[in-house]
């Protein structure tokens, strides 16, 4: 196995490197802050059906409950474990029939085992 | 591997998680137990989904007598806050700044701690109330889902506990990057299962 | 270590045995531990049709007869079939790669162990008595049932042997995505690597819903849990739905590598490339797939409802369109040809009718309201034993006998394989053709005995019979392996003449880096493509002769499943007594201190310098051995 | 819905099928020959699933032989080097194209058949009085043993099931202890009584017992229960509407008048046994052994040992012994030689029959 070539970034460069860095992090921040606002609204909707708030139906508030979650674990994978980055084909495939055989076991049991 | 070859913020390669064969072997390797994980996970969410609410006859708990959303509340916003910290680590650990990297991960880790701390509090507490592991087939299937979830969070926190002080002394290199590396992803791994779990388990079972 | 193979003491060359991480020695010790399962399994299953010879018959007793095919089940799947397919795509993948080492050899080698320590843990139910005796299946009312420890033996047996499974999947998944030679695309891989890698990503998926199954059980039946016990509000389907989600997928695991070792014989032994390569490529994977998707047509009958059993039923069907491109593939590669009919080729041209019939039993099956009659009748031991036998079996023997000389540079002999093949494959048609009408009759499986008048009789009989031939080709197998063993005449690298993937190319056994220099390759069948322009060595190498390194053996893998062994006992024992839980303690921590001194050491491994790896070629020029 | 499948070709080959497959087995057990219309609908599935795979064998074995005969080198010669095909896309579409087909012609019967079998709307119908329209028989299968109530009929019996013929019978089926699997081969498939619901399905008996080798249908526990597994059989009368009517009274007869053949025996029956047993088929189910009200008409004892005394002593001496598990206590050291035969005298003559 060959070593690692050690490869010197010019001063230009690795300014340009720790902009890139800054900015992929303020990108994160602001992930974190759609997650946060989302868990939020989560739990606000279900206080308010709770509390018979009007308008606040299982029909609303369940649906939006999936959604957020399904956003937010979007946001963690995507954002947070860089699964848009290059370089992760791989991991995508192998999550996503992870998320597509995850998605059946459930769905399953629940239909068909309703004793 | 030379562990001895000293980097400096500007040979610091652009993908340390990844430079080596070994690293790159170790990065695919960890997305995919990760892969293997969510079906592990979906598996115990299925059964969780099949047997809430489910007990002997005359059972009296119900998740929505049981779950107590403030505490949940809490604890989501320690996770998720872990989270973020986690990231920060990483935007060091890519800018070679080996200390500050150190100290982000020491409060994901504390944060976890607290987390982790609350969730023995639910629980101690749900089993003050009667409602045990065996007490029925919702209490197993509740205190196995949250549970698994918590036995990774704390290997997650022996984990990087291990890793700060194992490597406090000898700083950053290509062998550990991907250490660290494939932490935070278990660490945000965690987090996703997390979303699902106060989604599934607490705020649907509170509605019912 | 060094390359250049010294004698050592005995007790020298148990240690290195113990610690390897060498894929090829890793290999080898699946294929030694699965074989020994297999003739376990195979005794057991003599026994069981020794039972079955004659109605009425009390050689066993029925309780003996349920721990007995459910240990035959259950070897036969995880112990036996499952490790020796692993002991080939161990040994042969990387080769065919051109790959050095596996990505994980640690982890490798914690997978062998862990099968291994599983195997043991479940086997020494033999010794205390208590047996698993719920079928394979354990479905789960009858196994909480079960008295004794005999199902805690096999749900913390499995366990163990699980976890080491799907460390292995890992493994053979990284290495295939990371470790490719230069120019091994991944519609350049061998067939036999594809399989490797489609099997592998089932295991990813398949394996945690029976850790998941397992831990249910064990917590029910160890520590108070109420998954399955429907009086606190369990749910035995559940069970169900877990064990066919991890045990549909399992038979493909089994069958997919057998087909890619067939792939690799009927093109030897054809001179030919594979017809349809892609739509080859492309069918492994669609079967993979829906294999995820067909579990409840184990549950036909479990009253799900017709919906459910349409849906399911449609899905299993679908099965045999991917599954019959393979076929016609296969006939179309030895179709134009240049056929000769070696063992291995002998073994593979018998798979072709024998897997069809199970096969197309199989469908059959799949239309539910038949498999209402059928369900749990003979009819379903003589599919599964067809398209496992027929396919799985005989693959493995093909296999073996094909890459034997690879693995140790001799010659298995050819007129004692042929003979093994003729009593093997009449004694397996003799067995398990009868036993469809059986089926037909009214036999329901796993019956101890059965009355007489019935007219099962003369088919038992036949059946029986079958299996003894069956027996007496394994045996002649045998013999061939110890007379090969100690006849020893060495063979060179491409002992079948006409290989064409990598592994045909370099010594046989290889030296333990495998390519002294790493290979280019320029096409599918590349060692083919290399001696048909006219480079008889076959190879071109990619990059100059330079240092290679390599990991260092470890004893850890072993310690650490050796902790989860005895955690094993402690957990199973800690209600009764007051040494479990202790022990239980002990074992977890045994293991954990195990792993933590793995992580604490640095093993970055070493080199074999060029000077090193220049004598091994000028050794080879001169004709030497490596 | 067949119709369309019988082609001419299709039925010659089904023919040749039937005679190959159904010159078999017996006709008290065998799926081959079915007597109720669910397994005549399975069968017919048989034979056209058979169909279709035979031809799928014989193609694949065709072009398997020819190849073999053409293309061994002995004949093409050492040196022969072939050419490499990467493939041909007519061929590979050809079969893909042509499996798709006789799946789909396999799966739409099975979905129609599926849904047919499934349908257990029926059950709940009832007629002006407030009668269920259909028979409904109550199945519970218990560890080694069967329990049949007539929930309409305020009847219960065990090991043999009474059924009439050329009528559609209803079956709620459940486990009591362990999962097990109810059936009847010659009538039709299987349908598994699991321990926390309910499964329903239907049967149809098109033909008397009378004229079978022992009178009976054969039937089986077809999942794997615990050692006696194998022995836990059970036996099906079928019998004219108004001879089951007849059966039906005289079992509701026993709650008054119970037959005693030997006095004696009751008395011994009546301190050891009737903690389990009841002799009365009125009533219902629940109990922890066998109803015994119409013992005397058995084919079998305890489902698979031979219907006579010594054979019935011998099970009351030591269940455990020839029924390995079951629940039902040993009475070796118990009873006296003459309390067994009193008792042997009696139970062989309790019956609603004669
Ligand atoms: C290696 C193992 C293996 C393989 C490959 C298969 C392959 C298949 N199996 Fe089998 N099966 C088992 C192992 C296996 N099975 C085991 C162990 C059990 C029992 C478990 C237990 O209960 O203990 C079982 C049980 C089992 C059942 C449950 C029966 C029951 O218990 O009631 C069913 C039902 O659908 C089924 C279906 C199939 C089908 C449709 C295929 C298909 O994949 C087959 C596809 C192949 C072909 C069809 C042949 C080639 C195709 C052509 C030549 C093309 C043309 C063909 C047509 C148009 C039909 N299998
Ligand atoms: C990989 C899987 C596999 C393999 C290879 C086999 C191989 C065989 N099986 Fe098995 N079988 C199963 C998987 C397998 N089976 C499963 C999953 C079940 C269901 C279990 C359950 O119901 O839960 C089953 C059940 C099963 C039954 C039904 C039991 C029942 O329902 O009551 C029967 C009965 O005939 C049987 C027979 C055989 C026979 C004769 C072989 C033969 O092919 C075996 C051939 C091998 C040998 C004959 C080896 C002989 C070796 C020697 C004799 C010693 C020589 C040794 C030296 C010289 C050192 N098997
Ligand atoms: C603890 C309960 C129990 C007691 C007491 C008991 N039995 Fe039983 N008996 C059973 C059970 C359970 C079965 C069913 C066994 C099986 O087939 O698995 C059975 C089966 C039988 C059968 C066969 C029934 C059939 O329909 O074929 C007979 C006859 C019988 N018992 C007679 C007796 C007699 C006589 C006595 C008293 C001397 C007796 N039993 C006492 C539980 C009991
Ligand atoms: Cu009851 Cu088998
Ligand atoms: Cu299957």
């Amino acid at each position: 196995m060959a070593e690692v070539q050690m490869y010197k970034r010019t001063p230009v460069e690795q300014d340009l490197h720790i902009r890139r860095a800054k900015e992929t992090m303020r990108g994160q921040v602001l992930m974190f802050s759609l997650m946060i606002f989302m868990t939020l609204a989560s739990f606000t909707f279900v206080v308010a059906y709770q509390q018979g708030v009007e308008g606040f139906s299982q029909y609303l508030v369940i649906p939006v409950l999936f959604l957020f979650a399904a956003v937010q674990v979007g946001l963690q994978l995507y954002y947070f474990m860089h699964m848009k980055d290059k370089g992760h084909g791989v991991p995508q495939m192998f999550m996503f029939t992870g998320a597509v055989f995850g998605f059946l076991i459930p769905l399953t049991f629940v239909t068909i085992v309703w004793w | 591997m030379d562990l001895n070859k000293k980097f400096t913020p500007e040979t610091w390669p652009e993908h340390p998680e990844r430079a080596t064969l070994e690293a790159k072997n170790k990065f695919v390797g960890f997305w995919l137990f990760l892969g293997g994980e969510t079906i592990l996970f979906a598996t115990l969410f299925a059964t969780y989904m099949a047997l809430k609410n489910k007990g002997p006859s005359g059972f009296e708990f119900s998740t929505q007598e049981l779950y107590e959303l403030p505490l949940v509340f809490v604890m989501t916003l320690l996770l998720l806050t872990s989270s973020l910290t986690s990231v920060y680590a990483m935007y060091h650990m890519k800018n070679f700044n080996f200390k500050k990297m150190q100290l982000w991960l020491g409060i994901t880790a504390l944060l976890g701690l607290g987390f982790l701390s609350l969730e023995l509090y639910e629980f101690s507490h749900y089993v003050k109330e009667g409602f045990t592991f065996s007490n029925s087939a919702f209490s197993s299937s509740f205190f196995t889902l949250v549970g698994t979830h918590g036995f990774h969070v704390a290997i997650g926190l022996v984990w990087v506990t291990l890793l700060l002080f194992r490597n406090a002394k000898r700083g950053l290199n290509l062998y550990n990057a991907t250490k660290y590396y494939t932490f935070s992803l278990y660490w945000h791994f965690i987090d996703v299962v997390w979303v699902f779990i106060f989604t599934v388990v607490y705020l649907m079972g509170v509605i019912g | 270590m060094s390359s250049v193979a010294q004698k050592r003491s005995f007790g020298a060359a148990f240690w290195d045995w113990m610690t390897t991480v060498d894929h090829k020695k890793i290999g080898i010790l699946y294929l030694i531990g699965g074989g020994f399962f297999f003739v376990l399994g195979g005794i057991e299953a003599m026994i069981i049709r020794l039972q079955l010879l004659k109605p009425n018959n009390d050689l066993v007793s029925a309780g003996l007869f349920n721990d007995l095919i459910t240990m035959h089940g259950t070897t036969m799947i995880f112990l036996a079939a499952m490790p020796i397919l692993f002991g080939f795509m161990n040994y042969i993948m990387p080769l065919q790669i051109g790959a050095r080492d596996v990505a994980f050899p640690f982890i490798n080698s914690l997978g062998f162990w862990m099968f291994f320590f599983g195997g043991l843990f479940l086997n020494i139910s033999w010794l205390v008595g208590q047996v698993p005796d719920a079928g394979w299946t354990s479905y789960a009312s009858l196994s909480l049932a079960s008295t004794g420890h005999g199902i805690d033996f096999y749900a913390i047996g499995l366990q163990i042997a699980g976890g080491g499974t799907l460390m292995a999947g890992i493994n053979f998944l990284v290495t295939i995505i990371n470790m490719r030679a230069p120019g091994m695309t991944y519609m350049r891989m061998p067939l036999f690597t594809w399989t490797t890698f489609v099997a592998s990503a089932m295991i990813l998926f398949a394996f945690p819903p029976l850790t998941v199954g397992l831990f249910f059980l064990t917590f029910d039946r160890m520590f108070n849990g109420n998954f399955f016990d429907h009086t606190m509000g369990g749910n035995t389907i559940i069970w169900e739905h877990i064990f066919w989600i991890f045990g549909h997928p399992e038979v493909y695991i089994l069958i997919l590598p057998a087909f890619g070792i067939f792939s690799e014989i009927f093109t030897i032994f054809s001179r030919k490339r594979l017809f349809g390569y892609p739509a080859m490529v492309f069918a492994t994977v669609l079967i993979g797939f829906l294999g995820f998707m067909v579990w409840a047509h184990h549950m036909f009958t479990v009253g799900l409802g017709p919906t459910a059993n349409a849906i399911f039923a449609v899905a299993t069907m679908a099965i045999a369109v991917p599954t019959g491109v393979k076929i016609f593939n296969w006939l179309l590669t030895i179709w134009g040809g240049s056929i000769t009919v070696t063992t291995p080729m002998l073994y593979a041209l018998g798979f072709i009718p024998s897997f069809v019939m199970g096969g197309v039993t199989g469908v059959m099956q799949g239309a539910a309201p038949l498999d209402y009659q059928l369900h749990d009748s003979y009819f379903i031991v003589a599919h599964f034993h067809y398209v496992i036998v027929g396919g799985v079996v005989l693959a493995i023997l093909g296999g073996l006998h094909l890459y034997w000389p690879k693995m140790f540079g001799t010659m298995l002999n050819e007129t004692l394989g042929k003979i093994t093949f003729i009593f093997f494959f009449v004694g397996f048609h003799c067995t398990f053709l009868i036993q469809h009408w059986l089926g037909f009759w009214g036999m329901p499986r796993r019956v101890w005995t059965y009355m007489d008048g019935q007219g099962w009789n003369t088919a038992n009989m036949i059946s029986s019979i079958g299996a003894l031939l069956m027996a007496i080709g394994v045996i002649v197998l045998v013999i061939n392996i110890i007379m090969t063993v100690a006849k020893n005449q060495r063979v060179g690298n491409d002992p079948w003449h006409d290989g064409r993937t990598l592994e045909w190319a370099i010594p046989s056994p290889p030296p333990f880096y495998n390519f002294t220099t790493t290979p280019l390759v320029r096409g599918l069948d590349s060692v083919w493509i290399e001696k048909s322009e006219g480079n008889m060595t076959g190879l071109t190498p990619a990059e100059p002769v330079s240092d290679i390194h390599m990991p260092n053996g470890s004893i850890i893998p072993f310690l650490m499943t050796f902790g989860m062994f005895v955690a094993g006992f402690g957990a199973m024992y800690h209600q009764e007594t007051s040494w479990g839980l202790p022990v239980l303690i002990f074992g977890l921590a045994w293991t954990f201190v195990a792993m933590s001194a793995r992580s604490l050491q640095d093993d970055l491994g070493f080199h074999v310098t060029k000077e090193e790896i220049q004598r091994d070629i000028d050794n080879a020029r001169k004709g030497g051995q490596f | 819905m067949m119709k369309g499948l019988k082609k001419w070709r299709l039925f010659s080959l089904l023919a040749v099928l039937t005679v190959f497959l159904a010159g078999c087995g017996q006709q008290e057990l065998s799926t081959l020959l079915p007597a109720g219309q669910v397994g005549k609908d399975q069968f017919k599935l048989l034979m056209l699933s058979s169909g279709i795979m035979l031809f799928v064998i014989i193609v694949v074995v065709a072009i398997y032989v020819v190849a073999l005969l053409r293309f061994r080198r002995s004949k093409l010669g050492d040196d022969f080097i072939p050419e490499q095909t990467e493939g041909s896309q007519k061929l590979e579409l050809i079969w893909t194209i042509i499996p798709i087909i006789l799946i789909i012609i396999l799966a739409v019967p099975t979905v129609y058949y599926t849904y047919k079998l499934g349908d257990v709307k029926a059950m709940e119908e009832v007629d002006d009085d407030g009668n269920a329209k259909h028979l409904v028989v109550d199945v519970t299968a218990k560890l080694y043993w069967w329990e049949f109530e007539y929930p309409d009929l305020g009847i219960v019996t065990a090991q043999e099931l009474v059924v009439p013929t050329k009528e559609k019978v209803f079956f709620n089926l459940k486990a009591a202890d362990v999962k097990h699997s109810f059936w009847i081969p010659a009538i039709g498939g299987k349908l598994d009584t699991n321990v926390e619901n309910l499964n329903k399905f239907y049967l149809t008996f098109d033909q008397e017992s009378k004229g079978l080798k022992d009178g009976v249908f054969y039937g089986k526990c077809a999942e794997l229960c615990g050692p006696s597994h194998s022995l836990m059989d059970f036996k099906v009368k079928t019998l004219p509407r108004d001879e089951f009517n007849t059966w039906v009274k005289n079992m509701q007869a026993t709650k008054d008048k119970p037959v005693v053949a030997n006095a004696a025996g009751e008395e011994v029956f009546k301190t050891s046994c009737i903690g389990c047993h009841a002799t009365s088929g009125a009533g219902e189910g629940g109990s922890q052994g066998p109803n015994l009200a119409a013992f005397g008409d058995r084919n079998r004892v305890a489902g698979f040992l031979k219907h006579d005394e010594k054979e019935l002593k011998e099970w009351i001496k030591n269940p455990q012994k020839l029924k390995p598990g079951n629940t039902m206590p040993s009475f070796e050291n118990q009873l006296s030689d003459q309390e067994l035969d009193d008792l042997a005298d009696y139970l062989l003559g309790l019956s609603v029959e004669q």
